[in-house]
C-alpha cells in the first residue's frame, strides 16, 4: 500500500520543495527587516561546501556537518552583514548578488580544496546514512512494504519535513514577538525605528545573519541530498530562483515563501510534457502573476480572508486581532 | 535640570542651521521652541537625538553627557521624539506602532521570544496593557487594529505621541504636533499634552500655533537664523519687540488670545 | 467654473467620499472645511485627477473632465498644492520652480520665477539647495511658489499654511487675496477655519466624506454649528 | 541491494524483445545544442533499429536543463517506472556524477553518450559510457601536434567554470608536463564570455609554439576567430568538445589549424559513416557532430545488449552490455573494458581548407 | 602589450558603458532594475546577425532594424511587465524585479527556440577594417564603439540635466504623483525612457556582435550582470557614472587577465563594487540625498 504511494520521483520532488522552502524563508527573513539580500546562493554554497568537506575529509557525522555548515554560513553572514549595513535597497541587492558571484568564483579557483569545477562527489547521502543506522537496528523496509530506495527517500523527506516544521514554528513565533516587530519597524522606517530605541545595527545584522544561516543550512542539506556539488550549483540562477520563491509567493508573510517555493519547484516539473516551451511558460507565468498580484500570491488580505472563512466554519472568534505580519 | 544644551552649532556645508545655541530645560516643564521657518528648530531636535552630530557643542541629559550616543541609546536614556513630517510605521496597525514604541523598555531576545518563556509572556502582557492605556490616553482605542497609514492626519499625529510615550520617556520632543489640526482638535491636543506633563514627563515642543504655544508652555526659547533670539515666559516673549518683528508679526486682529 | 457633482471616491474598498457636490464660481475663493479625515484632501485629489471617482462627474469651464490625468488638467488650468508639500527632494529649488512652469512655453517664465522669488526671498537665497533639505516651512513656500508658476485658472490649495510661521501665514492669506484679485479662482482647504472664511467668498463643511453645510463665508462664520465644531472655544 | 528490481520476465522468447529506455538530455538552456544533437542521433538510430525489427525500442526523453537537481529528478521519474530497463545520458558529466550513483543503487544500467570527464564508469557496475574520455583523446592529439610542429612552448587556455573543460585542462596540463613542454601561461575564461582579447593578447606576447584550448566548440570557435584577427597563426589543440563542424561554421577561415582527437570523423571513407551523415543532414539540415554520432552508436549498443539479453530485464541487460565486444559502429569497433569504459583508438583530425581532415 | 591591453580594455569598457546606460536610464525614471535589459541587448545582436549574415543587407539597415525591434520590445516590456504594476496599492518594489526576470527568461528561451542554442558568427566586411599602428592592430569597430559610447554619454547627460524633457524625466523618477501634478505626462515619459534604454541595448548588441564575432542566446546574462555592477559602481541613475564605471570595469578586467589571474576576471566587477560601496555607499558619482530627521 505505502509502497505504491511513495514514488521515489515524487519523494525526490518533495525533498527539493522542502529544501527550497528553507531557501525561500532565508530571503524572507532578511527581507522582513527591509534588506534585500541576493547573496543567499553564496551562503548556500558556503554551507554546502563546509558540510561536504567536513564529512568527506574528516568523517564527521552528517548532522554535525550540516550544523557546522549553517554556522560557518552564519559567520560569513555577520561578516557581510556588518558592512552591508551601509547599503540599502538595490545597492544592497546587487552588492550581495556580487558577493554570491565572488563566492562561486572562489569555489571555482580554489582547486586544492574545492576541486574547482570538478566539484565534490562522494558526499555522504543523508538518506543512505540514515538507512544504514536503521539497518543496524535490524530494521528492513520490507516490513513496511517498501523498497530500499523508497525507504531512503522517505527518510530524507521525513527529516526535511521535521526541520521545516521546526523552522517555520521558530520564525512565526519570532515574528510575533518584540524581535519581529523590531524587524518590521526597521523595514518600514529605519530612522523612525532608531528614534524609537531600536538598535538597528543589531537587528539588521541579526536578520541578515539568520538569512545566511538558513541558506547555509539549506545548502548543507542540499549537499547531502544530492551527494555531489559543484560551484555551478550556487550561481546567479540559484540566487534568482530563491528570490522568486519569496517574492512570487508573497514577501510579507512567511507563508508566501513557503507557497512560492512549492509552486515554483513543481511548475517546471508539471510543465515537463511541453518540454520545449516550459521555460518560456515559466517566464510568462512570472510576468502574468506579477501583473495580477504584484504583492505576491499570498498576502495579508488573502490570509485574513482564509481566517474569516475558518472563523465562520468554526462559528467562533479566533484570537483578538489579526496581525499584519506573521 | 533635565536637558542642557551648551553652545550648539550645526553647519550644513555653507549653511549654518544653528549657531551657538544654549538653554536648559527644567524637570516637569513644558518648554516651547519657536521661530521662523528655517530657524533651525527641527535641526535642533535632530542634534539632540543625534540623528546627526552637531558641528560643535555639548548636550547633557539628567547630568550625563549624551552627545555622541547612538540615537537608540538616547531613546533608551529617556528622550523620545515625534517628527514634523509624521513617520509612523505605516503598514503596521495602530497598536503595533505603540508596541514598537515600548521596544527599549523590554528586553526579550530571539530565544525567549521563540520559547515564549514566562518572562517574555509577562513582558508582552505588560507592553500590551501599557499600549492600550496609551491609546486610551490619546483617544485612539477604537482604532487599535487600523493600519496606521489609513488614519487621518490628526489621528496620525496623536498616534506618534502615543508611540513616543510608550518608550516611557523623561523628555518628550514634539515637532509641530498641532500642524494640520483645527482648533477643536488643537484643544484636545492641549489637554493631552497637559496630561502627559502630569505623568511627570518633561516636554520640549516646536509649534507655530501661537495661541496654543502661549497657553501651553511654561517657558519659551525663540530661534532666528539659527541663533537664540530670546527666552522667557510666554508673556515676556509675546511682548518682546524683536520676537514680534522676526516672528510673531504685528497683531492686526484678534488672533492671539 | 468648477462643478463637482455627486463624486464618490474609494481607497480600495474604503469609501472616502459620499456624494460630494460643490461649485466654484469664476474669480471666487471657496474654502473647504472639516475635521481630520473628513475627506477634504480626497476631494482635492479627485478634482485634480490624482484619484478617479467611482461615481459622479467633475466639470471645469463647462467641460466634463472626470478621469483626466493631472497633467492634462494642468494644461486646462487646474493646479494643486498638495498636502505634505511633495517637493522634488533631489532637485534644487530652482529646478523645482522650473518644473512649476513645465507646461508653459512663453517667454515670461524667467520673469515669473524672479517674481515668485521676490515673494519668498528665502527661495532666492537657497535656489541651489536641494529641495529635500529645506526646512518644513521652506518646503511649503516652495510648493506654493511652484504652483503659482503654472499660472492656473483654478488653484487648489490643500492646507497651505501648515507648518508656517505666523508672519508667513499672514502673508499667505494676503497672497490668496492678491491671487484672487488677479483673477485666479481658488479652492482652499484649511484647518485655520477662521482665517480661511475671512478670505473666502463661499464655504463648504465636510464631515465623514459628506458635505454637511454650505453657504456664504460670512454666514458660516456665524453659523453656530461651524463655530462649535471648527472655530473652537477660544474664538467664541 | 539489487532486490529493488522487479521486471517481468514473462516477455521472454515472444518474438523480438521490446523495451523502453529513458533518455536524460540537456534540451533547454545554454548547452541545449548538445542535447539537440544527442537526441537527433538517438532518433535517427531508433527508426533504423525499429525498422530492422530485432528489438523494439521506445525512448522516453526527458529534459534536465543541464542542472544536476533536475537530472536527478527525472532520473527518479524514469527509474520508478518499472518498464524502463535502462537510461541513456545525461549529457553532462556533472549530471552523471549525481545520477550515476542513484542508478547504480537502483540497479538500472545507465550509459553516458557524451560524458567525458574522468571517473564516470568507475561510479558503479551499472554505469557505462561510449564516449571516449579526455584522458584518451587529448594525449593522442597533443603528441601528434608536438611531433609535427616541433613545439617546445605551449600556452593553455581553458574554461574553468565547467567540469568538462576543467577536466580536459587537467589532462592537457599533465600530458604537457609529461612530454617536457614548457607551459608559458595558463589562462582561463568563463561561460558566456564573449571577449577573449585580453587572454589572447597575453598569450601572443609570450610567443608559444602551440595553444592548447580546453573549450566547448561554441566558445572555442570564437576564441580562434579572435586569435586570428589579432594575428595569432598558431595551431590549436582542442579537447573532444571542440570537435564539431560548427567550429568551421562559426569561425570560418579562422578555424584552420585546429587539431582534435576524436572517435568521430565525418569524412571517413566508410559507407556506414557516409550514410549516417547523409541521413542526418537531410533530416536536420546540418552536418552531425561527434555527440550525434556517439548517441547514434549508443542506441545500437543498447539494442545489441537487449538482443543478447533476450529479455527486457535490467540486470540481464547490464550483464549483456558488459559483454559487448567489437561492435561495429560509425565510430569504429567498440568494446567496454571491465569498468564499463570505452576501448577505442581515437583519430586525430585537423581543420584544413574548410574541413576536418586526418592529421598526419 | 600594455598598449594593446588598454585598447582591449577600452573597447570592452565602452560596450559595458553602453549597456549600463540603458540600465541607468530605466533605474533613473522608474527606480527599478530592468533585469531584462541584457536579453534585449541579446535580441539586438541577433537582429544584427540576421540582417547582415542571413539576409546579406547592409550594416546601416541592421542598425535600424535592431533599434526598431528593441524599441518594440521596450514598448512591450513597459506595457506588459511594468505598467500593470505601477501605482497599484501595496505593490512591493520587488515586483518589477520579478516581472522583468520573467521577461528575461522568456526572451532567452524564445531566442533559443528561434535561433538555436549555439554561437552565431557576425560576419561583415565592416568588422574587418583595420589599421596597423606599429605592432598593434586596431579595428575600426573598436574606434566606432568608443566614439558611440562617448557620444551617447555626452548627449544623454546634457539631455537629462539641461533640457526640459530631461528634467521632466528626473521629476518622474522622483515622484510620479508630483510630476504629473506639474504637468508631466508621466506615462509617456516612462514609455519613452524604457524605449530609449532598449534601443541603447540594441545598439550595444550589434556592436558586441561585430567586435567579438559571437552572438548567442545566453550573452545577455553575463553582460547584464556586468551592467548591474557598473551602475552600482558609478551611482544609480547617473550617466557619467555609468560611463566611468564601464571603462573602469573594462580596464580592470583586462588588466587582471594581463597581470593577474584570469580566473578571477568575472569576480573583479563585484569585488570592486563591494569595496567601492564600502567607501562610498552611493557609488562613485551618486548623490547622497538624506532627509534624515524631518
Ligand atoms: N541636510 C541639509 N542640508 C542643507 N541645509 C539644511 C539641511 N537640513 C536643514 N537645512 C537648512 O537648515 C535650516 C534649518 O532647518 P530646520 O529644518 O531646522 O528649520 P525649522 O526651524 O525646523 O523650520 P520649520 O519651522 O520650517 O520646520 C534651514 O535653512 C534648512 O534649509
Ligand atoms: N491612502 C488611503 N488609504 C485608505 N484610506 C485613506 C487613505 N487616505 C485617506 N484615507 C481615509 O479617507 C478618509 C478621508 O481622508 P482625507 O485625507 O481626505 O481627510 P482630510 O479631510 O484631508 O483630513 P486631514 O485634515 O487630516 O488632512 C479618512 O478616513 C482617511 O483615513
Ligand atoms: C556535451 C559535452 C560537452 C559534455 C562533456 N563532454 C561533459 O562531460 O560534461
Ligand atoms: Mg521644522
Ligand atoms: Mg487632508
Amino acid at each position: 500500500m505505502l509502497g505504491v504511494i511513495l514514488n521515489p520521483y515524487h519523494l525526490q520532488i518533495v525533498s527539493f520543495i522542502l529544501i527550497n522552502i528553507i531557501l525561500g524563508i532565508s530571503i524572507y527573513i532578511t527581507l522582513s527587516s527591509g534588506q534585500l539580500s541576493l547573496g543567499n546562493a553564496g551562503f548556500m554554497g558556503i554551507g554546502a561546501y563546509t558540510s561536504a568537506l567536513l564529512t568527506i575529509n574528516f568523517d564527521l557525522p552528517i548532522f554535525l556537518g550540516i550544523i557546522l555548515g549553517a554556522v560557518v554560513a552564519g559567520v560569513f553572514g555577520i561578516l557581510i552583514g556588518i558592512p552591508a549595513l551601509r547599503l540599502s535597497g538595490v545597492y544592497l541587492a546587487i552588492a550581495t548578488l556580487g558577493f554570491g558571484e565572488v563566492i562561486r568564483v572562489i569555489f571555482v579557483n580554489w582547486e586544492s580544496i574545492t576541486q574547482g569545477s570538478i566539484g565534490l562527489s562522494g558526499i555522504p547521502h543523508l538518506g543512505r546514512e540514515l538507512f544504514k543506522s536503521f539497518q543496524i537496528t535490524g530494521f528492513d523496509p520490507d516490513m513496511l512494504g517498501l523498497k530500499n530506495n523508497q525507504f531512503i527517500y522517505l527518510l530524507v523527506v521525513l527529516t526535511l519535513l521535521l526541520v521545516n516544521i521546526l523552522l517555520i514554528w521558530f520564525f512565526i513565533r519570532q515574528n510575533k514577538s518584540r524581535v519581529g516587530r523590531a524587524f518590521a519597524a526597521i523595514k518600514m522606517d529605519e530612522k523612525a525605528a532608531e528614534s524609537m530605541g531600536i538598535n538597528i545595527t543589531y537587528y539588521k545584522v541579526l536578520s541578515f545573519t539568520q538569512g545566511a544561516i538558513l541558506a547555509g543550512f539549506a545548502g548543507a542539506l542540499y549537499a547531502h541530498v544530492m551527494a555531489y556539488i559543484s560551484p555551478a550549483d550556487f550561481a546567479y540562477h540559484r540566487a534568482v530562483d530563491i528570490l522568486i520563491f519569496s517574492i512570487f509567493g508573497g514577501s510579507e508573510l512567511i507563508w508566501g515563501a513557503i507557497f512560492g517555493a512549492t509552486f515554483m519547484t513543481i511548475l517546471p516539473e508539471a510543465l515537463r510534457f511541453i518540454s520545449d516551451y516550459r521555460y518560456m511558460i515559466y517566464g510568462v507565468v512570472l510576468i502574468a502573476m506579477m501583473a495580477f498580484r504584484p504583492q505576491g500570491i499570498i498576502d495579508v488580505s488573502l490570509l485574513n480572508w482564509f481566517k474569516k472563512k475558518l472563523k465562520i466554519k468554526r462559528g467562533g472568534s479566533l484570537g483578538i486581532r489579526t496581525k499584519k505580519y506573521n | 535640570m533635565v536637558l542642557e544644551l551648551k553652545n550648539i552649532t550645526k553647519n550644513f556645508g555653507g549653511i549654518s542651521a544653528l549657531t551657538d545655541v544654549s538653554f536648559q530645560i527644567n524637570e516637569g516643564e513644558i518648554f516651547g521652541l519657536i521661530g521662523p521657518n528655517g530657524a533651525g528648530k527641527t535641526t535642533l531636535f535632530n542634534v539632540i537625538t543625534n540623528m546627526f552630530p552637531p558641528t560643535s557643542g555639548e548636550i547633557s541629559f539628567l547630568g550625563d553627557k549624551i552627545s555622541g550616543l547612538k540615537p537608540h541609546k538616547i531613546t533608551d536614556k529617556g528622550i523620545c521624539r515625534t517628527f514634523q513630517n509624521i513617520r509612523l510605521f505605516s503598514q503596521m496597525s495602530v497598536l503595533e506602532n505603540v508596541l514598537v514604541g515600548s521596544h527599549c523598555r523590554s528586553k526579550s531576545g530571539v530565544l525567549n521570544s521563540v520559547l515564549r518563556t514566562k518572562a517574555q509572556r509577562k513582558e508582552e502582557t505588560n507592553s500590551l496593557e501599557a499600549a492600550s492605556e496609551l491609546l486610551e490616553l490619546v483617544g485612539l482605542s477604537m482604532f487599535q487594529d487600523t493600519i496606521a497609514e489609513n488614519l487621518a492626519y490628526g489621528q496620525q499625529r496623536r498616534l506618534e505621541i502615543a508611540r513616543a510615550l510608550a518608550s516611557n520617556p523623561k523628555l518628550l520632543l514634539l515637532d509641530e504636533p498641532a500642524a494640520g489640526m483645527n482648533e477643536t482638535e488643537t484643544e484636545s491636543l492641549f489637554d493631552l499634552i497637559k496630561k502627559v506633563q502630569k505623568r511627570g514627563v518633561t516636554v520640549l515642543l516646536i509649534e507655530h500655533d501661537m495661541p496654543f504655544v502661549m497657553k501651553l508652555c511654561d517657558r519659551i526659547t525663540v530661534l532666528n537664523f539659527g541663533k537664540k533670539l530670546a527666552e522667557g515666559t510666554p508673556t515676556e516673549i509675546q511682548n518682546n519687540q524683536e520676537v514680534i518683528e522676526a516672528y510673531l508679526g504685528a497683531e492686526e486682529d484678534d488672533e492671539i488670545a | 467654473m468648477l462643478k463637482v457633482k455627486g463624486i464618490e471616491t474609494f481607497y480600495g474598498k474604503i469609501q472616502a467620499l459620499k456624494q460630494v457636490s460643490l461649485e466654484v464660481e469664476q474669480g471666487q475663493v471657496v474654502t473647504l472645511l472639516g475635521a481630520n479625515g473628513a475627506g477634504k484632501t480626497t476631494s482635492m485629489k479627485t478634482i485634480s485627477g490624482l484619484l478617479k471617482p467611482k461615481h459622479g462627474t467633475v466639470e471645469f469651464l463647462g467641460e466634463d473632465i472626470t478621469g483626466l490625468r493631472p497633467d492634462q488638467l494642468l494644461r486646462k488650468g487646474i493646479a494643486l498644492v498638495p498636502e505634505g508639500r511633495a517637493i522634488l527632494s533631489s532637485m534644487t529649488v530652482m529646478e523645482n520652480l522650473e518644473m512649476g512652469a513645465y507646461h508653459r512655453n512663453d517667454k515670461e517664465i524667467k520673469r515669473d520665477i524672479e517674481e515668485v522669488m521676490s515673494q519668498f526671498p528665502i527661495l532666492k537665497e537657497r535656489k541651489e539647495q536641494l529641495g529635500g533639505t529645506l526646512s518644513g516651512g521652506q518646503q511649503q513656500m516652495l510648493a506654493i511658489a511652484r504652483a503659482l508658476l503654472s499660472k492656473p485658472k483654478l488653484l487648489l490649495l490643500d492646507e497651505p499654511s501648515m507648518g508656517l510661521a505666523p508672519l508667513i501665514v499672514a502673508d499667505i492669506f494676503k497672497m490668496i487675496r492678491e491671487i484672487k484679485e488677479n483673477g485666479t479662482t481658488v479652492l482652499l482647504v484649511e484647518q485655520n477655519a477662521k482665517q480661511a472664511l475671512k478670505v473666502a467668498d463661499y464655504g463648504y463643511v465636510m464631515e465623514t466624506g459628506k458635505v454637511i453645510i454650505n453657504g456664504e463665508a460670512q454666514s458660516l462664520l456665524e453659523d453656530s454649528r461651524v463655530v462649535e465644531a471648527y472655530l473652537g472655544k477660544r474664538s467664541s | 541491494e539489487d532486490d529493488t528490481n522487479t521486471s517481468n520476465a514473462s516477455e521472454k522468447s515472444e518474438g523480438p524483445v521490446s523495451a523502453k529506455i529513458g533518455v536524460i538530455s540537456y534540451m533547454t538552456g545554454p548547452g541545449a545544442a548538445y542535447g539537440e544533437a544527442i537526441t537527433n542521433g538517438f532518433n535517427l538510430a531508433l527508426d533504423e533499429i525499429n525498422e530492422k525489427g530485432d528489438v523494439k525500442i521506445e525512448l522516453i526523453i526527458e529534459d534536465s536543463a543541464g542542472k544536476q537537481d533536475q537530472a536527478l529528478t527525472v532520473a527518479q521519474k524514469l527509474m520508478s517506472s518499472d518498464d524502463i530497463v535502462a537510461l541513456l545520458g545525461p549529457t553532462l558529466s556533472t549530471e552523471m556524477n549525481v545520477v550515476g550513483p542513484e542508478a547504480d543503487i537502483n540497479g538500472i544500467p545507465i550509459m553516458g553518450t557524451s560524458t567525458t570527464a574522468a571517473g564516470i564508469p568507475q561510479i558503479g557496475e551499472y554505469v557505462f559510457r561510449n564516449s571516449i574520455p579526455e584522458s584518451l583523446a587529448i594525449p593522442a592529439a597533443l603528441e601528434k601536434a608536438v611531433n609535427k610542429y616541433g613545439a617546445k612552448k605551449v600556452a593553455i587556455l581553458y574554461g574553468n567554470d565547467d567540469l568538462f573543460t576543467q577536466s580536459g585542462y587537467d589532462t592537457m596540463k599533465a600530458e604537457a608536463e609529461n612530454m617536457g613542454l614548457e607551459i608559458v601561461t595558463i589562462e582561463t575564461f568563463q561561460k558566456g564570455q564573449s571577449d577573449y582579447n585580453a587572454q589572447l593578447t597575453k598569450i601572443k606576447d609570450l610567443q608559444p609554439d602551440l595553444i592548447l584550448a580546453s573549450a566547448l566548440y561554441n566558445e572555442g570557435a570564437v576564441i580562434m576567430d579572435q586569435a586570428r584577427k589579432m594575428g595569432i597563426d598558431l595551431p590549436f589543440v582542442g579537447g573532444n568538445g571542440f570537435n564539431s563542424p560548427q567550429v568551421i561554421e562559426i569561425a570560418g577561415e579562422a578555424s584552420e589549424g585546429l587539431i582534435v582527437a576524436t572517435p568521430w570523423f565525418g569524412e571517413k571513407d566508410d559507407p556506414k559513416v557516409q550514410e549516417f551523415v547523409k541521413k542526418y543532414e537531410s533530416a536536420y539540415g546540418h552536418k552531425p557532430d561527434q555527440f550525434a554520432a556517439q548517441a547514434y552508436d549508443a542506441l545500437y549498443i543498447m539494442a545489441e545488449g537487449l538482443k543478447n539479453a533476450g529479455e527486457a530485464d535490467r540486470d540481464a541487460l547490464r550483464d549483456a552490455l558488459a559483454e559487448i565486444k567489437d561492435l561495429d559502429g560509425i565510430l569504429g569497433k567498440f568494446s567496454f573494458d571491465e569498468d564499463g569504459d570505452v576501448i577505442m583508438e581515437p583519430t586525430v583530425l585537423i581543420i584544413k581548407d574548410g574541413a576536418f581532415q586526418q592529421f598526419e | 602589450m600594455l598598449l594593446e591591453q588598454i585598447i582591449n580594455g577600452i573597447t570592452l569598457g565602452s560596450i559595458y558603458a553602453i549597456v549600463a546606460l540603458g540600465f541607468t536610464l530605466v533605474f533613473g525614471v522608474l527606480g527599478i532594475i530592468n533585469m531584462a535589459h541584457g536579453e534585449i541587448f541579446m535580441i539586438g545582436a541577433f537582429i544584427g546577425v540576421l540582417i547582415t549574415s542571413v539576409f546579406g543587407l547592409p550594416l546601416w539597415i541592421a542598425f535600424l532594424a535592431a533599434i526598431g525591434v528593441t524599441v518594440i520590445l521596450g514598448y512591450m516590456l513597459e506595457r506588459i511587465a511594468l505598467r500593470p504594476l505601477r501605482g497599484k496599492q501595496g505593490v512591493s518594489h520587488l515586483a518589477p524585479l520579478i516581472s522583468t526576470i520573467g521577461v528575461s527568461i522568456l526572451l532567452e528561451n524564445l531566442s533559443h527556440h528561434i535561433f538555436g542554442a549555439g554561437n552565431h558568427p557576425f560576419r561583415h566586411s565592416f568588422a574587418q577594417i583595420q589599421f596597423q599602428v606599429g605592432s598593434i592592430t586596431i579595428y575600426l569597430v573598436q574606434i566606432l564603439i568608443f566614439v558611440i559610447s562617448i557620444t551617447l554619454m555626452v548627449v544623454l547627460s546634457y539631455w537629462l540635466s539641461k533640457t526640459k524633457a530631461g528634467k521632466a524625466l528626473r521629476a518622474t523618477a522622483e515622484n510620479l504623483e508630483t510630476a504629473s501634478l506639474l504637468g508631466v505626462n508621466t506615462k509617456r515619459t516612462i514609455t519613452t525612457t524604457v524605449i530609449l534604454a532598449s534601443a541603447l541595448g540594441g545598439i550595444a548588441g550589434i556592436l558586441v556582435g561585430m567586435a567579438f564575432n559571437s552572438v548567442n542566446p545566453q550573452m545577455g546574462l553575463s553582460m547584464g550582470l556586468k551592467g548591474l555592477a557598473i551602475i552600482i559602481l558609478g551611482g544609480m541613475g547617473n550617466v557619467k557614472g555609468a560611463m566611468a564605471g564601464g571603462l573602469l570595469l573594462g580596464l580592470a578586467e583586462t588588466m587582471i587577465v594581463a597581470y593577474g589571474d584570469s580566473g578571477y576576471r568575472d569576480a573583479i566587477a563585484f569585488i570592486t563594487i563591494i569595496f567601492i560601496l564600502l567607501l562610498r555607499p552611493q557609488g562613485i558619482f551618486g548623490k547622497n540625498t538624506a532627509e534624515a530627521g524631518r
